[in-house]
Formats: structure tokens, C-alpha cells, sequence
């Protein structure tokens, strides 16, 4: 029983590290191909539903990762291990305040325009590139936290 | 701002206190190296259920103190009702933080009558006052960093949208707005 | 040296299947969404771009899964951990089967209407729901492979 | 089919046989318990190259089997010439794959002159027609793996894409088709 739960809980982990990653990627990458064809509309289309997911997908990995942490019996913060679950959650909580910037940009973005303009495929790419770039490295740290 | 887009503001803010706060939490916890002690004892199931009744909490909030006229009042620059307001609905979470969990962990005995009915109500309002100022202070802290993040998104966000420029926009644009986001969603 | 390189090909393993399966859920979102819009456009140039990056992403999964396979010293096909893992090996050979066949017919959507109209929205509807759902179950057998 | 289709066609097929003969080969190694003992030993570097060098090879012979006429010739419904194509392509891909990391292995010897050349060519042009008649078995079961996907999708896919119907809207539409396609990747 607490096996199972211990499957589930990393399970939803990764999940809501697919619905981030995966949804950035794919943001940064239709904005990319389309910053060269000119419309943003998809890109756009896409940002938005994508901050309704991020968030709910956030609270998942916050709640499965803190459990993650009790079930697993964490080392100390002065072994190796931990200085680097303490470096990760030191990028994730500023990550986190990096998203909510972009997440309110993207709701003044929709706001103010009724269709995003060209000009706003700069900020796209900018913006889920990074968010991209973080996610990545917050993989690899939790990677190297759950096996090295 | 669209009907849509503060929906989106509100649903975002209000995971973004919860999941502030617990990061915000765990962090320091983990450094000093208390947290690795208290965790295992804290249960996942009820880790979850928690989160899960905060998250309700600080929805309930946010979509409170988010009104229409507040989020325009805050768009053109006006912070004191944000503040007023944001620091109360983080009392008022804290006060229902303390006050939750604590009757149903003791609905049983407030059913069956109490041994010492002045005593228990002497500790509920001391507690009460303390869990509602805890809020306050955590509401105050968050507003501000909602706001932080407000200013910076408004300086990134290209094509320079200042305060006054999104006031007369938001309201001439109004009813296309609404009409071509609920399209797209 | 032997430590990082099993990190790196746990990592790839994970970064994979973002691809796949956020890649999927992201089309099969759209696809819903748009079916009910009306148009199909958006669903159809993800959708191309998706197989691509499929195809790129599953041979990743494949070599860094038998890499991993091999690392661990897998424990042999009669115990229970072995019977989890031919089910999931039976799964991803029906499920490489599947998208061959979704990627032919996505090819041959394109191919034969210039735009894709309407009509093809409940095929990538059903296809990428499908490969979704597929994904999920593969994701949750490899937790449990994992962790269980 | 415009061009941008067959390469996503020839990059699909090629990923799809190296990945499906990775698949194929450790399920039933792995279910008769000989995988366990031999995987160790391979190493993850020299299994990386091998399905790198693997997908190279694939790639070259799909590219070469799928030439514009072939694919016409299929979609019409013609299957001997990719069937004698797709099993030729194998047979060069299984001979490639014996001679590459032979010739890797064996270089140094055949520089500073093998000790017996005429043993030596005997036992490779065994070991050539071996690989070769592989090759050609595992090509034609490809082959005919690609021709029942593309059977399938065509009825998968609405409004009855049916086999003449692409013929000639694929000559009509050709120039159009290319266009929106290269405009929107």
C-alpha cells in the first residue's frame, strides 16, 4: 500500500514535469517556427491554455515533491545529496516567481490585445525559451538526486 | 482586463501562494535541517489534503480581493486598495488555516459538551489572534510580490503597456476582448 | 564516470518522454479545442511537427531504455519485476506499431489536402488521445520498474 | 505526395525499422532469460554507436528504396516494386552491418598484411553472404510491416483516401500542396 503510493506520487512527479516541460517546449517551439512566418496566433493560442496547465501541474510537483522528500527519508543538508536538493530548491523558487512574472505578461498580453501582434513573438521566445532552459536543468538535478 | 484573463489571474495567483508558500517553507526547514525530522512523520496523504485545503483557502481569497475594481485600480498604478485588501484575505486564510483542521479534530468533544467551556474559548481566541495576524503578515508579503511581479511584466511586455495606455485600452477594447479570447479558448 | 553516464541516459530516458507524451497531450488538446472552434490548422502544423520530433524522441527512448536495461542487470523474466517489464516491452512494440501507422496517416493527410479541413479534426482527435493514453501506461509501468 | 511528406516518410521509416529491430530483438531475448547475462557486457557507449551507426544505414537504404516513383507506384497500389526494392535495401543494410565494424576491428591487421588472405577472404565472403540473406529476410519483413501501416492509414484516414483518388490529386495538387506545406514548417 504505501509502495503504491510511493509509484503513484513519483508517477504524478514526472507527469507534471511532462505537462511543464512538454508545454513550454512545444510553446517555444511554435513560437519560434512561427516568429519567421510572421502570425503569432497559435503561439498565442497556445501560451494561454498552457499558464492555465502550468500552474495546476506546479501544485502537483510542489505537493508530490515535498512528499517525495518525507518518503524518502531525506539525507542531511550538509551531505552532497543535500546541497544539491538545497541548490535545486533554491532554482525552483526562483523559478517559480520568474514564472509568475511571465504568466502575468501573457494575461496582460491577451488583455490588451484582442489578437497578439507580431510584436509579442520576441517575448514568447524569450520567455518560454528560459522557462525551457530551467526546466531542463531542474531535470537533470532531480535526476541526479533520484540516482546518483 | 477580460473576464477571461482574471480568471486566469486569479487561478494563478492563488497556486502561486500556495506553492510559494510551501517552497518558501521547505527551503529554510530543509537548510537548518529540522525539516528532514518533522517530514517523515507528516504523512503524504495528509500532505496532500493539506495543500489541497490551503489551495481552496487561498482561492476563495484571491478571487475576493481580485475584484474588478481593485484589478483596475492596481493596473493604473493605485496599490493601497491591493494592499488593504490582500492583507486582509490573508488573515482571513489564516484564521480558517487554524480553524479547519482544529474543529474537526475536535467536533467530537464540542458534541458531547466540553469540560471547560470559558478555558477552551480563552485558547481559541488567543490562537485565533495570532493565526489571523500570522495571515495578515503573509498576505502583506504576498500582495507585494504579486505587484513585483505586476511592474516587472508590465516593463516586459513589448511595446511598452503603461498604467494609463492599459486603462483606455481596457475599456474601449472591452467587449472585442472578451469576444475574441472566449473564441480562442 | 560510470555514475554520471547512467545519470545522463536516466535523463535523456525522462527528456524522451516529455517529448512523446507532451508532445501528444499538446496536439490532442488543440485538437479538442479547435474541433469544436471550427478550424483545424493549428492541430494539423502541430501535428506534422509532433511526428517528427516522434520519431527523433522514440529512438532516444529506445537505446537509452536498453542502455538502462543493461546497467541495472535487469532481474530475469520470472520474477515479478521481469513479468512487468514484458508486458511493458509487449506494450511499446504494439505502440511502435500504432505510431507508424498514425505517422503514415498524418503524412497522407498532408499530402492530400493542401490545408487540412475540418474533417480530419476527429482522426487526430482519436489518434493522439489514443497515443496519450498509451503513454500514460507506459510512463506508470516504468515508475513501477523503477520504484516498485 | 510532395516532397516535404516523403521526408518525413523516409525519416518515420528509418526510425521505425532500427527502433523495431532493437524491440524485437530484446523482448524475446529478454523473455528466454539470455538478455540478463549478455546486456552487461555490451556497454552503454558501444550500444549507442551501434544504434547510431544502425539508424545511418537504415536511413540511406529507406531514402534509397523510396524514390518519388516508388512511392507513386505504391500508393497506387503496386507492391512488387517496393517489396524487390525494400528487401535489396535490407540485404545492403545486413552486409554493411557485418563489413562496418569488421573493417573497424580488423584495420590495423589489414594494413600491416593479414597472415592468410585466402582464408581470410573465404571466411568473409561467408560471412558477407550470411548478412547479406539476413539482411534481404529482415528487409522484405520491413517492407512488408510498411506496406500494412500504410494500408491501415489509408483507411484510417477520412473521407475515404482512397488509392486512385491520390494518384491524381497528388499530379493536380502537387504545386499548391508543396507550398502551404513548406510555408507552414
Amino acid at each position: 500500500m504505501a509502495e503504491t503510493l510511493h509509484v503513484a506520487v513519483r508517477t504524478l512527479h514526472v507527469l507534471g514535469m511532462v505537462v511543464l516541460l512538454g508545454g513550454a517546449g512545444t510553446v517555444w517551439y511554435v513560437a519560434r517556427r512561427d516568429g519567421r512566418g510572421g502570425g503569432s496566433d497559435t503561439a498565442s493560442s497556445l501560451a494561454t491554455g498552457y499558464e492555465w496547465a502550468f500552474w495546476g501541474a506546479l501544485g502537483v510537483m510542489v505537493v508530490t515533491g515535498v512528499g517525495n522528500l518525507g518518503a524518502l527519508g531525506a539525507p542531511g543538508p550538509e551531505t552532497r545529496w543535500g546541497t544539491i536538493l538545497l541548490v535545486k530548491l533554491a532554482l525552483v523558487a526562483v523559478f517559480v516567481l520568474g514564472s509568475l512574472v511571465r504568466t502575468v505578461a501573457i494575461a496582460r498580453i491577451d488583455a490588451e490585445e484582442g489578437r497578439p501582434g507580431p510584436a509579442s513573438v520576441p517575448f514568447y521566445r524569450r520567455a518560454y525559451g528560459a522557462t525551457t532552459a530551467a526546466l531542463l536543468v531542474l531535470v537533470v538535478l532531480a535526476e541526479v538526486l533520484a540516482h546518483g | 482586463m477580460a473576464e477571461a484573463d482574471r480568471r486566469l489571474l486569479v487561478w494563478t495567483l492563488a497556486s502561486f501562494h500556495v506553492a510559494g508558500l510551501t517552497v518558501g517553507f521547505v527551503l529554510p526547514a530543509y537548510a537548518s535541517g529540522g525539516l528532514s525530522d518533522v517530514l517523515p512523520e507528516f504523512g503524504t496523504v495528509l500532505g496532500f489534503l493539506g495543500y489541497a485545503y490551503l489551495w481552496v483557502l487561498s482561492f476563495l481569497a484571491t478571487r475576493w480581493v481580485l475584484t474588478d475594481e481593485v484589478l483596475e485600480a492596481t493596473l493604473v498604478g493605485a496599490v493601497r486598495p491591493v494592499i488593504l485588501r490582500g492583507s486582509a484575505g490573508g488573515g482571513l486564510v489564516g484564521l480558517a488555516t487554524l480553524l479547519g483542521p482544529l474543529l474537526l479534530l475536535t467536533i467530537q468533544d464540542l458534541l458531547s459538551g466540553p469540560s471547560n467551556p470559558a478555558g477552551i474559548a480563552l485558547i481559541l481566541a488567543i490562537g485565533s489572534g495570532i493565526a489571523t495576524v500570522v495571515g495578515l503578515a503573509f498576505g502583506l508579503v504576498f500582495t507585494l510580490l504579486d505587484l513585483t511581479a505586476v511592474r516587472i511584466a508590465g516593463r516586459a511586455v513589448p511595446d511598452g503597456a503603461g498604467t494609463e495606455q492599459t486603462k483606455t485600452e481596457a475599456t474601449v477594447k472591452s467587449p472585442a476582448d472578451s469576444e475574441s479570447v472566449g473564441e480562442r479558448r
